[in-house]
């Protein structure tokens, strides 16, 4: 007797919730980056001379301020893992082999701590005042 | 009634003209590409695509092939993609369209084409039985059971769904891998998940909150729009999502 | 084109069609024995899923009502020609198979407390034709969708096997025990063009009607009666084909059903004057006649002149008058459609609308056990028939809107109930070597055919003839006329183009299959409609325009005798309701 | 032999145009996050350096593009509030073309706000002559 199958690769049911969770976290963060990126935006593209005005004094004059500090950290943070994330979708979305969407996911996710790593460890070990020989870029107060 | 002597003999009146469809031709036995092929048709003002693809195969090249039955939106069988937008051939009227230009008819995408405009479904029938789409209840009834009219408007809309495939194969999240649920499936389960009758909505639930779930909706609307029969289906999968969400229906 | 491949499936039960009446069956067969469901659609595109108003139950949720004034309504509706035995067992198992349906899951619309809602519907009544009766269940305007998605869905849950898209060309019957009975069904495969084998100890027909053979009808393309050809073609007889129900209100040209609920809402049919045409006809009821008497009214107008539109062959529903809140609340289907398909808008211009081929009431000849006769008094043992295929008969010589839907799910569940105890005790019937061959040779002769003549060119003229000839007006002549016309396109059949030459989907092949089997249906309905000579229900002879109980208070039933076709007739079974006038 | 013949192009509407820019604006920032992030570490190793590369961002080129990703982002972001709209307010998906043409109307809105005054930044003090 002859049965007629129904070739079909079968879905992949694991990490349950992890989606969902997934989901909630890019809403969630989105809503905050909101306020964290516009923020960032006004303060240094738009206030007082804009982008004209950026350099180690004021980025340093910033960080001086723990507020800013906290500001900056948490915006990297939810930023890094809100595109993570998001280009897990559309890794998952195109990659066509496994290995390749393996390989690929595997890397964002090390580019994204990496620089979480990196980035955090600026701003909270920042010194607004380091031993330069150009003295020139420092901000008004270390002089 | 005066006026409707004047207006009959304008009903009907409808003049014949000739369009050019431009049909995507595909046969897994012999041909090695797709291929587009064009044919003139004279149809009549209250003709359907339906109707010139029936006129192209009666009269002109017997083995274009498509499927249908009811050729009036009710069965389901002529999803197809016209004019680059998924529709049912039966309902769409050939003056509806754009007929300066020719019309562009093709099979829905993501599925693979068997032949012509006929594609294989099985896909998304299993993703549709994947949902369990059926009521589950414990209960042993001897009469009916009971529900109200609120309780029964719950689900209404998504009782409506013919599985005709057009919105599932608009989604651009199916065509990328093809395992992606699909708005059909989240819609039959909708349609079991707030019936009140029913107890397996967790069930449910738990399945469309998979890696190939309701999560992987990016609300593009293109289900909503394609669907024949004015489901809103993005709504449909907002709200399974909610319900997932809060645990409940 | 190379030999196809033969393959061969065994199953206690095999069921030809999934509509409404097929998957009710299988529900009942599915959970004891081993179950194949054939279809030539997927299930859910069964035409089943096109019924709008309802579905007959007398169960009293919202007024007074009982089994037995719905058995007296379906045998006065069907003009006595019912069998009443059948009609009571309609009638009384009514109340189960909604429950059974409520219970599947199916979205009835609901009373405010809670129980299933039903509405009017023409023809049912309360006592005895006292007052229009609520007996309709119904869910939304979409109650044969919900029927057949409800089945469908409960088919899945119990892991029912379906072949979709074969077609089932051929039945295989042997002798067994010094008795003919079916052994097999021979089907294709449309997407490989194999050819399967299935070997059943029961088989079940449940293939729908044949609306094709007329031009105008409300039925689906596939509705070309596959399943009752086969059957005939058996040599096996067909009972009372001459009554074909015609519904008043199908869109102009089209067909598509507008439900009676328009008219029911108060819509008004019209002629190109303008004029409320059925005044005249039935003076008190007027636009709600019985559907027959309807549809005769409207052809009559448009022979005489009096047609709308600029052939003149159209009558129109006026709903200008109603508030388009209320066109939008209670029909909202019959204005899309128009809107969609003629492009009118129902607010402000009447509805084109002329009688469209709806409905069988005749078919395989069946008991109340849904066995298959094979004369007045025997049966085909294994052999069993339910839905529009069938005939039981219970709707006579014309149905009752809203009792189709009914007798899909008391036949199609007897059916499947009586097949289960059958197979339960009976052994397979031996498959004869050759079984495949007929089905072979018809597909090659077709498919390596030279000939010149288009199919739809044939189905066509066939379609003009019935429609011309053979509708709601017969008479001797027309009759004559369409047998001619019949021979004759049956002669240019055998020099047939089938151009589509491979084996994958091939549909062209399968209309020219399929154009066979309405030949064969439309001639035994031409031919039946001939040798009853008097008017009765949907049948209605000009030459012999009054009912005649004396002569023809029988069926008929048609047997193929070589290329002929033999009438016989067969007794009505009477219980309570002696025959009486039909007057509404 | 290909199975899957490509035909012509999807022709969705508001909402499928919507994602397909939420979905490159996404990549593009992320991407010059990923720039951004290390060029601003640099202040921790060394300010000087930091100062050249931060001048980089100053000419007009670099201005220019910095003018599209805050387009990118205006529009990445109130579509993102689109997106939860959609998802959690009842009538979200009702009026998701409604909402689009906001969005675009707000970015637009905003960025004509912002542009001038950053172009002026960036030309009236080019870095050039420092
Ligand atoms: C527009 C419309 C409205 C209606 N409204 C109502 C209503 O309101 N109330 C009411 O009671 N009745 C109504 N009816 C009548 C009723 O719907 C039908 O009579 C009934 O649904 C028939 O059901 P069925 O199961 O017998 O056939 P169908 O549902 O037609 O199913 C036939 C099945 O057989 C299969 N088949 C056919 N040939 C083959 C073959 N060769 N091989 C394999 N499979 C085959 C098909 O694939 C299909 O699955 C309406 C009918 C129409 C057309
Ligand atoms: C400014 C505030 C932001 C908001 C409100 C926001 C909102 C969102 C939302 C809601 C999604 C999910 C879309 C969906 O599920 O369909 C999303 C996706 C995404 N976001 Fe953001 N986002 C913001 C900033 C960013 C930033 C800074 C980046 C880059 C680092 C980014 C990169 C992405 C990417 C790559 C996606 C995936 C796109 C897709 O799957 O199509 N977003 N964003
Ligand atoms: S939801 Fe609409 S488009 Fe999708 S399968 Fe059902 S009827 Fe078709
Ligand atoms: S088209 Fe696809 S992305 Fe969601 S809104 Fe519809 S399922
Ligand atoms: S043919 Fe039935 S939906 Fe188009």
């Amino acid at each position: 007797m002859v049965t007629i199958e129904t070739p079909r690769s079968p879905r992949t049911r694991k990490s349950a919730n992890r989606e969902k969770w997934a989901w909630l976290f890019m809403r969630a963060s989105g809503v905050v980056l909101i306020v964290l990126i516009f923020g960032h935006l006004f303060v240094n593209l738009f206030l007082g001379e804009g982008i004209k005005a950026i350099d180690f004094a004021f980025v340093a004059g910033k960080w001086a301020n723990p507020f800013w500090q906290v500001w900056d950290t948490l915006m990297l943070w939810l930023a890094l893992i809100h595109g993570t994330n998001g280009m897990r979708t559309l890794v998952n979305d195109y990659s066509e082999r496994e290995g390749i969407r393996k390989f690929l996911n595997a890397s964002l996710w090390t580019v994204c701590i990496l620089l979480i790593v990196l980035g955090t460890l600026v701003t909270t070990t920042f010194d607004p005042c380091p031993d330069t020989s150009v003295v020139d870029a420092l901000p008004q107060f270390c002089k | 009634m005066s006026t409707a002597v004047a207006e009959t003999t304008e009903i009907g009146v409808v003049p014949s003209f000739t369009v050019t469809l431009f049909v995507r031709r595909f046969s897994k036995e012999d041909d090695l590409e797709a291929r587009w092929e064009d044919f003139d048709v004279t149809v009549h003002g209250t003709d359907r695509v339906l109707d010139a693809l029936h006129k192209i195969k009666w009269e002109q090249d017997g083995s274009l092939s498509f499927r249908r039955s009811c050729a009036h939106g009710v069965c389901g069988s002529d999803a197809m993609r016209i004019n680059g937008r998924n529709r049912l051939a039966c309902k769409t009227l050939i003056k509806d369209l754009d007929i300066t230009e020719p019309i562009y008819v093709e099979p829905i995408k993501g599925l693979e084409v068997e032949k012509d405009l006929i594609v294989n479904m099985e896909p998304f029938y299993q993703a549709f039985k994947d949902v369990k789409p059926f009521l589950i209840a414990t209960d042993k009834p001897k009469a009916e059971r009971l529900q109200s009219p609120e309780e029964r408007a719950r689900f209404d809309m998504t009782t409506k769904c013919i599985l005709c495939a057009a919105c599932t194969s608009s989604c651009p999240v199916f065509w990328t891998d093809g395992q992606y649920f699909g708005p059909a499936a989240i819609v039959n389960a909708h349609r079991f998940i707030f019936d009140s009758r029913d107890e397996a909505a967790d069930v449910r639930l738990e399945i469309l909150n998979d890696k190939e779930g309701v999560w992987r909706c990016r609300t593009t609307f293109n289900c909503t729009e394609a669907c024949p029969r004015g489901i809103e289906v993005t709504r449909a999968i907002a709200e399974v999502k909610q319900a997932i969400l809060r645990g409940k229906p | 084109m190379s030999k196809p491949k033969v393959h061969n499936h065994q199953h206690d039960v095999v069921i030809v069609g999934a509509g409404g009446a097929g998957m009710r069956a299988a529900i009942e067969t599915g959970p004891h024995v081993t179950t194949a469901v054939i279809s030539k659609l997927f299930p859910t595109r069964s035409h089943t899923g096109a019924a709008q108003g309802g579905m007959a139950a007398a169960l009293a949720n919202v007024e007074e009502d009982n089994w037995e004034w719905h058995t007296f309504d379906t045998v006065k509706g069907g003009d006595y020609l019912v069998d009443q035995d059948a009609a009571e067992i309609l009638a009384k198992e009514s109340v189960q198979a909604v429950i059974d349906l409520e219970n599947m899951g199916l979205p009835f619309n609901r009373t405010p407390d809670g129980k299933i809602d039903q509405r009017r519907f023409g023809g049912h009544t309360r006592d005895h034709g006292k007052a229009p009766v609520r007996r309709s269940c119904y869910a939304a305007d979409r109650t044969g969708h919900m029927i057949l998605q409800t089945l469908y869905q409960n088919c899945v849950r119990l892991g029912i096997e379906f072949f979709s898209e074969f077609y089932v060309l051929d039945l295989i019957m042997n002798t067994v025990d010094g008795e003919e009975r079916p052994s097999a069904v021979v089907a294709y495969e449309l997407a490989t063009g194999e050819i399967h084998i299935f070997q059943g100890k029961s088989i079940i027909f449940a293939t729908g009607g044949f609306g094709k053979i007329f031009k105008t009808t409300s039925n689906a393309h596939t509705l070309t009666g596959d399943g009752v050809g086969i059957i005939w073609r058996k040599g096996l007889p067909l009972e009372d084909m001459e009554f074909y129900q015609f519904h008043p209100t199908g869109l102009a040209g089209l067909g598509i059903l507008l439900s009676e609920a328009a008219r029911g809402e108060g819509a008004i049919l019209r002629n190109a004057s303008g004029e409320r045409f059925m005044e005249r006809y039935a003076p008190t009821i007027k636009d709600l006649a019985p559907r027959d008497m309807v549809a005769r009214a409207m052809a009559n107008e448009v022979r005489e002149g009096r047609g709308a539109g600029p052939h003149k062959d159209y009558v129109l529903l006026d709903l200008t008058h109603l508030p388009p809140e209320v066109i939008d609340a209670k029909l909202p289907d019959i204005t899309e459609f128009a809107r969609t398909y003629l492009g009118v808008e129902p607010y402000t211009e009447p509805v084109p609308v002329f009688p469209t081929a709806h409905y069988a009431m005749g078919g395989i000849p069946t008991n109340v056990k849904a066995e298959v006769l094979r004369n007045n008094k025997k049966v085909v043992p294994g052999l069993y028939a339910a839905g529009e295929c069938a005939c039981v008969s219970v709707h006579g010589a014309n149905r009752l809107g809203t009792n189709s839907l009914l007798d899909i799910n008391v036949f199609g569940k007897r059916a499947g109930i009586y097949a289960v105890e059958y197979a339960k005790k009976a052994k397979h019937v031996p498959v004869p070597k050759d079984a495949a061959q007929g089905v072979l040779d018809l597909l090659e002769e077709m498919q390596n055919s030279t000939g010149t003549e288009k199919i739809a060119v044939l189905r066509k003229e066939l379609q003009d003839t019935m429609d011309k000839n053979a509708q709601v007006y017969r008479t001797e002549e027309s009759l004559d006329e369409a047998l001619e016309v019949i021979a004759g396109l049956r002669k240019r059949y055998k020099n047939i183009q089938v151009q589509d030459k491979g084996a994958r989907f091939n549909t062209d092949l399968l209309e020219a299959v399929e154009l066979g089997f309405l030949f064969d249906l439309a001639e035994v309905l031409v031919v039946t409609s001939k040798e009853r000579r008097e008017s009765r229900g949907g049948h209605f002879r000009e030459d012999y325009p009054t009912r005649n109980d004396e002569k023809f208070m029988v069926h008929s039933m048609a047997y193929k005798n070589g290329k002929k076709i033999k009438v016989d007739w067969k007794p009505v079974v009477i219980t309570n309701y002696p025959p009486m006038e039909r007057k509404y | 032999m290909p199975t899957k013949p490509t035909g012509t192009l999807y022709r969705g509407k508001t909402g499928m145009w919507s994602w397909v820019l939420h979905r490159i604006t996404g990549v593009a920032i992320f991407f010059f996050l990923l720039v951004h992030t290390l060029d601003t570490a640099l202040v921790r190793l060394d300010p000087a350096a930091y100062n050249e590369v931060i001048a980089t961002y100053k000419t007009p080129i670099i201005g220019l593009a910095e003018l599209g990703l805050v387009a990118a982002i205006l529009f990445h972001a109130l579509n993102g509030v689109r997106i939860i709209l959609i998802d959690f307010w009842r009538k979200g998906t009702k009026y998701q073309n409604l909402m689009f043409w906001i969005v675009i109307g707000l970015a637009i809105l905003i960025f004509a706000g912002f542009a001038p005054r950053h172009l002026a930044n960036v030309f009236s003090h080019l870095p050039v002559g420092k």
